[in-house]
C-alpha cells in the first residue's frame, strides 16, 4: 500500500470546481431573538444569565440566547463569526486593541456599532473612553475593570519603594525562597505584567501621553528612556534573584502553587485573577499592595483601566435589539457587579469603590487618577505583547539585553490592527 | 564430507507426545540418506535438529563424531534446502546463489567464481541477474539447490524439496538430484513423505512413524524384508495386501483358502494360532508365471485398474469386522490413506498381472502365490516374525 | 532458535520494564485524580491516602464546556462519531471497489486525488470551508459537524479500501455476476463482507481522528451544546488551571471510552490492521 | 470503453464530492488567500508574493524548529515502533498484552496527552521528584520551559504516544518476512545483526515507507501537542508550522499571511512524502 507518486498531477481536476469565495450572508439572529456570546468565566451562572433573564422578564416579545466559549479561543471565535456574517447581536470582549477580537480592532475595521447616544455614553471618564471609543465615536460599554499590583497572603509585608524591594528580593534568596513567583511558560503571559507594573512609573510618571503618542508613531520603544529604564529594572529585580532560578519553564499552575505553599511570597498580577490564586490556596486570604515602582512614592503609578465591554456588532438589518439589552444592561451594572464580584468599570455617579475589596490598598491610587493605562490595550499589534513577553523570558535567562526587547518589539509595531 | 551420528535424541515440545522419541542413527559420509515417513512422523523435526535449528530435549548429535548438539546452524558449515525453497526474494539469483559465500567472508573474486560454477552446473546460467518473483518453480528449485551446492557445506539436509513441483517436473528433477550427488559425493540427508522417493533416491533409508525410528535399510531391504507390518504397508505402491489366517500343521487357512507351504515357509506360530499374513500384489500372479510349488487361488475380480504395462485386479476376499480392526492396528493405518472402498465383511486384496490378461470386473480368475513370497506379522503390534 | 528459553524469559522482563514509561503517566494521573482536596500538597508519587471520587463526580456534574456539561459533550462525541463513522463505511467502500477495479487512466488520476487530499493541511482551508457552513446555515450544528469530519476524513477512508480491494481476488465477484447479479447486488451481497478487516480499521482511525479531535470541533460547534469532549476537557482546563485533580477526571471521562472499547476489540482491530496494510 | 459488469463511476462520486467541496475546494480557495493581506473581516487585497518574502524574513526560524523536531520524531517514533515490533513479534508470552498496552496511549486524545505530560514535566512535577529522589536533583530543570530541551520534551511526548502505532505498522510489515528466510539464512551462517540487515530490514522496506511518510506529516502538522504542552514557547522556541499558522491566522488575524505559511505547510509536506517515498522505495520487493 503506498501513495502513488501521481498524486501532485491530479491537482488539476480540484481546480476546475473552484466555488466562490466565502461572502457575507443572512446574520445569527432570528427576528424576536438576540444572541448574546460571551465567554465562560467558570460561574454557573454569571451576570450576563441573570441579566438575560431579566430582560426577557421586561421584554416578553424578545427572547436571549446566551452562547459560551472556552476563554482563550472567544476572541478569535467572535471575529471568525463577524467575519462570516453570523455575528451575534451582543457580544463580550477585551476592551482597547492587543488581541485580535478586542474592540479597537473590530471598531477600527468598521465593524461595530456606534453606541455613542446610549445613556451611559456621556459618563465615560477620559481613562476608559480611549480603550471603549477613538475619540469622536463609542463601541462598547465598558463591563469590568481591572488593576495590577503585588498579590500575597495577608500579613506578609509588601515593600513600599523599589529599592527596599530589591533587598527584600535578596533576604527572600538567602531563605530559600522566591519573592515574586513568575510564570514564563508561553502560555502564562505572566512577564509582561512585571513589564507593566514598572512601566507605569517609569514611563507614564513623565509622559502620561506616551500611549497616544506612540500611536501618532511620534515616539518609539527603544528610544524611550522610560521603556529602557523599565526593563532595565526588569534585569536588576532579575539579578536580585526576585523571580527564582526557574522562572523561565514555569506554568501559571505552578506560580500559583508555589504563592499557595508558601515558596514564593508574592506576586505582580492583575485583579482579576484572584481565582487563580485562590484554587491553590483555598483557606489562605489573598490581598493586594501597589507595586512600587519607584523610590519616590509621588511616581508610583498603578496600571488599571477597564478590562472587559460589551458590543454590538454593526449588522446589515439592524442593531436595536442589541444596543437595548446593552443599555439593560448598563442601567443595573451596579446589581451585576455583585453577583460576578468584579469591579464595575464604569463608576456610577455616586462613586462607589473603585477596586474589589482584597484590593483596597489600590483604592487611593484609583480614586485620585494615580493611574497608567493598560498598556497594550493601545498596541493594535497582537505580537506585540508576545514580543514583549518573550523579550523579558529571553532576559530571564540571560539570552537578551533590553535595548534587545524594546527593538524586536519595534519591529513588528504597527499603528492599525492587521 | 562428514558423517552424522544420532545418539539417542529426544524432541518433546513442552510436554506434548515427543515429536522425536529416544532416535540413533549413523549416517557414513558422503551417503544419500533418506528420512521419510507420513506427515507428523517427526522427519522434519530430526532434520531441524541436524541443522541446529532446534535444540533436542536430550541426546547427542555428532558430525565426524565430534558433539556439534550445541553448535548453532552457523557453526556445523551444513547447507539446508526448503520446502517452499526459502529463497530471498529482494536478491536476484546471483545474490541468492552467492550469500552463503557472502556471510562466511568468502574473498570476493572466488566467491563469483564459485557462482558462476553452480550456475552452469544447474543451467541457471542466464538467470543471474533475475527476480525470484519472475522465476518458475522449477527454477526456483534449482536456485534453492545452487545456494547449497555454491556453499560447498560437509552436508546437505534438503526438505522434501520436489514436494512443490509438478509431477513430470519432479520425476526429472529426481534424475538431477541423482546425477548430483554422484557428482559431488557429498553426505546427504533427505526428507520426503513420498516412498517413491525414497526407494529411488536413497543409498539408505529410515521409515520413522510418531517420533519413532522403525527401520533403518537400503531400499530393497526395506521392501523385500519390512521390519514390521507399518514398514510393509508403507513401502511400496500399490500397498501390500494383509490378511489375518490360521496356522495348520502343513501350511494355511487364508481367508477360505488352504495353503499347503513346505516347511521353510511355514508361519512360526503353532497349529491354530492366529498370524498377520503379507503378500505383494506382484506377488499374486497368473499360475503358470507363479512357478511349480505355488499355492493356487480362485478369485472373482471386482475392480480392474489399467497401468499400461500392466493391471491391478481388486478381489474380496472374506473377512471378520475384528480381523479389520486387528490389521488396521497392526499397520496402523490411520497413519495412511485409505484403500478402495470396500462392504463390511470383505476386504479386497489386489494382484497385479500382466496387461495382456484379458479380465473384466465379475471374471473369476486363477491366481497362485510362491510360499517365499509370504510375510509374517505378530497379528498384535505388527512385528515380523521369522519364518520357521 | 525460538524455544522459549532463559534468554527469552530475560527478554520479556525486559520489555516489562520498557513498558514502565508507558504505564507512568496513567498511573499518575489515577493516583492525582483519587486524591481529595485535603491531601492537596501530597506528591503525585505517592498513593493518596483515602481515594475519593470526588474529583471524577465534581467534573463529571459540573458544566464542563461552559454551555454544557461533560455527560452531554459524552453524547455529542459518540453520536458524530458513530455518524461520521457510518457515512465514511457506506460512502468509501463503493467508492474504493471502483476505484480498484476500474484500471483507466481516470481512476488512477482520481485516486491521486484521494492520496493528494490525504496528506492535505486543515489549516489552509479551514476559514473559507467555515464560511461555505456558515453560507449553508450549517455552523454550530452537529450535522455540519458531521459532514466536515465524514469530508476530512474521506481520503483516508478510499486510500485504504482500494488498497485492500486492489489485493482481493476477483474470483467471488465473477462468481456472483456469471449468476447474474447487477454491479450493486454484487457489491453489497459479495464485495462489502470481504472487507469486514478493512471496515474494522476505517472504523478504528477515523473514528479515533473525529473521537480525539479538538481543533475542528471548536471551530464549527465551539459555543454551541453540540461541542465534543475534547472542546469540553479545553473549556475545563481553562477554568480549573490549577486544579490538576479535576482536570485529570474530565481527561479520563474523555479517554476512558475509547481505552476500554480498544481493550475488548484490541485482537480484532490488530488483525484487521495487519491484514490491510499486508494487502 | 464500458467493460461489461465494470464497477459503475456512481460508486466513486459521493465520496469525490464530499471531499472536494469539504477539503480540496476550501483548500484552493484558501491557497488564493495566500496572496492576499486578509483580514477574515474586511475585503482582501492583492499583495502578490509580499507575505512569502516576509516569512523567509523573520518565520524562517520556526521552519528551522520544524525540521528539527520532525527529525527527532521521525527518527523516535519508527526506531521505537521498530523494536517493539521486532520484539514483541513472536516467542514472548505475554507479547499480546505488552502489544495492546504500548498502543493504549495511541488512541488518547493528543489534547489529553499533553496535558498530562504538562502537569509531569513541570518544575516542580514528579518528573523531577524522581530525579531528586534518586540523586540527580541537580539536573531536575523545566524540561518545557528552555530552549535546548523543550523541542526534545515535545518530540519524547509524542514518540511516547505514538511509537505503538508505529509497532503497529512494523508487526504488519514482518508478516512479510517468513520465519524459513530467517533459517535459511542462519543456515547460510548470518549471524542474528546479519539477518536483520541483510534480510529483515529490506523486506521491512514497504512498511517503513508507510511510517516515515505516516510520521513525517503529522510531524509537519502538529499543532495540539505543542499548544497544550509549550504554547510554542520559550518565546517562540518550539513553535512549528502547524503552530505558526494557528498563531498568525487566528491570534493575531492575519488570514493572508497564514493562509500562505500553510501552502508552503503543503508544498513542504507534499515534498518531504515524494523524497522519502522515493528513497525507500527502491525495488519493488
Amino acid at each position: 500500500m503506498n501513495i502513488r507518486g501521481r498524486a501532485l498531477g491530479c491537482a488539476a481536476v480540484a481546480v476546475a470546481l473552484l466555488a466562490a469565495a466565502a461572502g457575507c450572508g443572512a446574520d445569527a439572529g432570528g427576528d424576536g431573538e438576540i444572541v448574546v456570546s460571551v465567554w465562560d468565566d467558570g460561574r454557573e451562572e454569571s451576570s450576563i444569565d441573570v441579566a438575560a433573564r431579566d430582560f426577557e422578564k421586561a421584554h416578553p416579545d424578545l427572547t436571549v440566547t446566551v452562547q459560551k466559549n472556552p476563554f482563550d479561543q472567544h476572541l478569535q471565535a467572535l471575529r471568525r463569526q463577524l467575519g462570516a456574517g453570523r455575528a451575534p447581536d451582543v457580544a463580550m470582549t477585551v476592551v482597547g486593541y492587543g488581541e485580535s477580537g478586542t474592540v479597537r480592532a473590530l471598531a477600527d475595521k468598521g465593524l461595530l456599532a456606534d453606541l455613542g447616544e446610549s445613556p451611559w455614553a456621556g459618563r465615560l471618564p477620559d481613562t476608559v473612553a480611549g480603550a471603549v471609543g477613538d475619540g469622536s465615536e463609542v463601541y462598547a460599554f465598558p463591563v469590568d475593570s481591572m488593576a495590577i499590583g503585588i498579590v500575597a497572603k495577608k500579613g506578609t509585608d509588601v515593600p513600599g519603594t523599589y529599592t527596599s524591594m530589591l533587598t527584600a528580593c535578596r533576604d527572600a534568596g538567602r531563605d530559600g525562597k522566591t519573592a515574586f513567583a513568575l510564570g514564563g511558560h508561553e502560555n502564562s503571559k505572566m512577564p509582561h505584567i512585571v513589564g507593566f507594573a514598572l512601566a507605569a512609573s517609569t514611563v507614564y510618571a513623565d509622559d502620561p501621553g506616551y500611549g497616544d503618542k506612540r500611536l501618532r508613531d511620534e515616539v518609539t520603544f527603544a528610544g524611550s528612556d522610560g521603556w529602557e529604564q523599565a526593563v532595565a529594572r526588569f534585569g536588576e529585580m532579575r539579578d536580585a534573584g526576585c523571580f527564582g532560578e526557574n522562572a523561565a519553564g514555569t506554568t501559571r499552575e505552578a506560580t500559583a502553587r508555589a504563592l499557595g505553599d508558601g515558596d514564593a511570597l508574592m506576586a505582580v498580577t492583575p485583579t482579576v485573577t484572584l481565582p487563580l490564586w485562590q484554587a491553590a490556596a483555598p483557606d489562605a486570604e489573598f490581598v493586594m499592595a501597589p507595586f512600587p515602582g519607584d523610590d519616590d512614592p509621588d511616581r508610583v503609578l498603578v496600571p488599571a483601566g477597564a478590562s472587559s465591554g460589551l458590543v454590538v456588532p454593526a449588522k446589515a438589518s439592524d442593531a436595536g435589539p442589541g444596543k437595548q439589552f446593552v443599555d439593560f444592561y448598563a442601567k443595573h451594572r451596579a446589581r451585576y457587579a455583585e453577583i460576578d464580584g468584579a469591579v464595575p468599570a464604569l463608576p456610577d455617579d455616586g462613586g462607589g469603590p473603585r477596586a474589589p475589596g482584597y484590593a483596597a490598598a489600590l483604592e487611593p491610587y484609583l480614586r485620585d487618577g494615580r493611574t497608567a493605562p493598560i498598556m497594550d490595550q493601545q498596541w493594535p499589534n497582537p505580537e506585540l505583547i508576545a514580543r514583549f513577553d518573550s523579550g523579558l523570558v529571553e532576559m530571564l535567562t540571560g539570552r537578551a539585553e533590553p535595548a534587545d526587547v524594546l527593538e524586536s518589539m519595534d519591529a513588528v509595531w504597527t499603528s492599525e490592527a492587521p | 564430507m562428514t558423517s552424522i551420528g544420532l545418539d539417542h535424541v529426544v524432541m518433546r515440545y513442552d510436554g506434548t507426545q515427543a515429536a522425536v522419541d529416544d532416535v540413533s542413527l549413523e549416517i557414513e559420509e558422503g551417503e544419500f540418506f533418506v528420512l521419510v515417513g507420513p506427515s507428523g512422523c517427526g522427519k522434519s523435526t530430526l532434520l531441524r535438529l541436524l541443522a541446529g535449528l532446534e535444540r533436542p530435549s536430550s541426546g547427542t548429535v555428532r558430525m565426524d563424531g565430534s558433539d556439534v548438539t550445541e553448535l548453532t546452524p552457523r557453526l556445523r558449515d551444513v547447507a539446508m534446502v526448503f520446502q517452499n525453497y526459502a529463497i530471498y526474494p529482494h536478491m536476484t539469483v546471483g545474490g541468492n546463489l552467492g550469500y552463503g559465500l557472502k556471510v562466511r567472508g568468502v574473498p570476493k573474486r572466488e566467491a563469483a567464481a564459485r557462482v558462476r560454477e553452480v550456475a552452469d552446473l544447474l543451467g541457471l546460467g542466464d538467470l543471474l541477474k533475475r527476480r525470484p518473483t519472475t522465476l518458475s518453480g522449477g527454477q526456483l528449485q534449482r536456485v534453492a539447490m545452487g545456494r547449497a551446492i555454491a556453499r560447498r557445506p560437509r552436508a546437505y539436509l534438503m526438505d522434501e524439496p520436489l514436494s512443490n513441483l509438478d509431477a513430470k517436473l519432479r520425476v526429472s528433477m529426481r534424475a538431477e538430484l541423482e546425477q548430483l550427488h554422484r557428482r559431488l559425493g557429498v553426505t546427504t540427508v533427505y526428507v520426503t513423505h513420498d516412498q517413491v522417493e525414497a526407494m529411488t533416491l536413497g543409498s539408505r533409508a529410515a521409515v520413522l512413524r510418531a517420533g519413532e525410528l522403525q527401520q533403518v535399510a537400503a531400499p530393497q531391504e526395506l521392501y523385500a524384508r519390512p521390519a514390521n507390518a507399518f514398514v510393509a504397508a508403507f513401502i511400496g505402491s500399490p500397498p501390500m495386501n494383509f490378511a489375518l489366517a490360521t496356522a495348520r500343521e502343513d501350511g494355511l487357512d487364508l481367508a477360505g483358502f488352504d495353503l499347503r507351504l513346505p516347511a521353510e515357509h511355514r508361519p512360526p506360530v503353532a497349529a491354530g494360532e492366529r498370524v498377520l499374513v503379507g503378500i505383494r500384489p506382484e506377488e499374486l500372479r497368473a499360475p503358470q508365471a507363479a512357478g511349480k510349488d505355488a499355492c493356487a487361488l480362485r478369485v472373482t475380480c471386482a475392480v480392474r485398474q489399467n497401468l499400461g504395462a500392466d493391471q491391478l485386479l481388486f478381489f474380496p476376499v472374506p473377512q471378520l469386522p475384528y480381523e479389520a480392526a486387528v490389521i488396521a492396528r497392526a499397520t496402523f493405518a490411520e497413519d495412511r490413506p485409505a484403500g478402495p472402498a470396500v462392504g463390511s465383511g470383505e476386504r479386497l486384496l489386489c494382484a497385479r498381472v500382466p496387461a495382456d490378461v484379458s479380465v473384466e470386473p465379475g471374471d473369476t480368475v486363477d491366481l497362485a502365490v510362491r510360499p517365499g513370497a509370504l510375510h509374517y506379522f505378530a497379528p498384535d503390534g505388527g512385528a515380523r516374525l521369522p519364518s520357521a | 532458535m525460538n524455544r522459549y528459553g532463559r534468554w527469552t524469559a530475560f527478554r520479556e522482563a525486559g520489555f516489562w520494564i520498557a513498558a514502565i514509561p508507558m504505564l507512568l503517566p496513567v498511573y499518575l494521573v489515577l493516583t492525582t485524580v483519587l486524591r481529595g482536596p485535603e491531601a492537596r500538597g501530597e506528591s503525585a508519587l505517592r498513593p493518596p491516602g483515602d481515594p475519593t471520587l470526588g474529583n471524577m463526580e465534581r467534573a463529571w456534574t459540573e458544566a464542563g464546556g461552559g454551555t454544557v456539561s461533560f455527560s452531554q459533550a459524552l453524547v455529542n462525541s459518540v453520536l458524530t462519531t458513530a455518524a461520521v463513522v457510518a457515512i465514511l463505511v457506506v460512502v468509501a467502500a463503493p467508492a474504493g471497489y471502483a476505484l480498484a477495479r476500474r484500471g483507466s487512466k481516470l481512476s488512477g488520476a482520481v485516486f491521486g486525488m484521494f492520496a493528494f487530499a490525504l496528506i492535505m493541511p486543515i489549516q489552509l482551508g479551514i476559514i473559507p470551508l467555515y464560511g461555505f457552513m456558515v453560507d449553508a446555515g450549517l455552523t454550530g450544528t452537529r450535522a455540519g459537524l458531521i459532514l466536515v469530519y465524514a469530508g476530512l476524513q474521506m481520503p483516508l477512508a478510499v486510500f485504504l479500501y482500494t488498497g485492500f480491494l486492489r489485493g482481493l481476488p476477483t474470483a467471488y465477484e465473477e462468481a456472483a455476476r456469471v449468476d447474474g447479479a447487477r454491479p450493486l447486488r454484487v457489491f453489497a451481497g459479495v464485495v462489502f463482507p470481504l472487507v469486514r478487516p478493512v471496515t474494522g480499521v476505517v472504523a478504528t482511525l477515523t473514528g479515533l481522528f473525529v473521537w480525539n479531535d479538538f481543533f475542528v470541533a471548536l471551530v464549527f460547534v465551539g459555543d454551541t451544546d453540540k461541542v465534543t469532549l475534547p472542546v469540553a476537557v479545553y473549556s475545563f482546563v481553562g477554568r480549573f488551571a490549577a486544579e490538576w485533580p479535576l482536570i485529570f477526571a474530565a481527561a479520563l471521562i474523555a479517554a476512558g471510552p475509547v481505552v476500554v472499547l480498544f481493550g475488548f476489540a484490541q485482537r480484532t482491530i490488530m488483525k484487521g490492521f495487519t491484514s490491510t496494510l499486508h494487502g | 470503453m464500458k467493460r461489461p459488469g465494470a464497477v459503475p463511476w456512481l460508486f466513486v462520486v459521493p465520496a469525490a464530492a464530499l471531499t472536494l467541496l469539504i477539503l480540496l475546494v476550501p483548500s484552493l480557495v484558501g491557497a488564493a488567500y495566500a496572496f492576499t493581506d486578509w483580514d477574515g473581516l474586511t475585503s482582501p487585497s492583492w499583495v502578490g508574493l509580499a507575505n512569502f518574502t516576509e516569512f523567509f524574513d523573520d518565520g524562517s526560524h520556526v521552519v528551522g524548529q520544524t525540521l528539527i523536531l520532525a527529525g527527532l520524531y521521525v527518527v523516535g517514533v519508527n526506531a521505537a515502533g521498530l523494536g517493539l515490533a521486532l520484539g514483541l513479534a513472536h516467542t514472548l508470552r505475554t507479547r499480546h498484552v505488552l502489544r495492546a498496552l504500548f498502543l493504549v496511549p495511541a488512541v488518547v486524545s493528543p489534547l489529553v496527552v499533553a496535558y498530562i505530560w504538562t502537569f509531569i514535566l513541570d518544575v516542580d512535577g514528579p518528573l523531577n521528584e524522581i530525579l531528586e529522589a534518586v540523586g540527580l536533583g541537580s539536573s531536575a530543570q523545566p524540561w518545557l520551559g528552555q530552549r535546548n530541551t523543550a523541542l526534545a520534551a515535545v518530540a519524547i511526548v509524542m514518540v511516547w504516544q505514538f511509537a505503538g502505532y508505529h509497532m503497529l505498522i512494523y508487526l504488519a510489515g514482518l508478516q512479510g518476512v517468513q520465519r524459513e528466510l530467517l533459517e535459511a539464512a542462519e543456515v547460510d551462517g548470518a549471524g542474528p545483526w546479519r539477518r536483520f540487515a541483510d534480510i529483515t530490514l529490506p523486506l521491512l522496506r514497504p512498511a517503513l515507507v508507510i511510517g516515515t511518510v505516516l510520521s513525517t506529516i503529522s510531524a509537519f502538522l502538529l499543532f495540539d501537542q505543542v499548544m497544550a504542552l509549550t504554547g510554542g514557547g520559550p518565546s517562540g522556541g518550539t513553535d512549528t508550522l502547524g503552530t505558526y499558522v494557528y498563531e498568525q491566522t487566528f491570534v493575531n488575524g492575519r488570514y493572508g499571511y497564514g493562509s500562505a505559511v500553510a501552502l508552503l505547510l503543503v508544498g513542504g509536506v507534499c515534498l518531504a512524502a515524494l523524497v522519502q517515498m522515493r528513497l525507500l522505495r527502491g525495488r519493488r520487493s
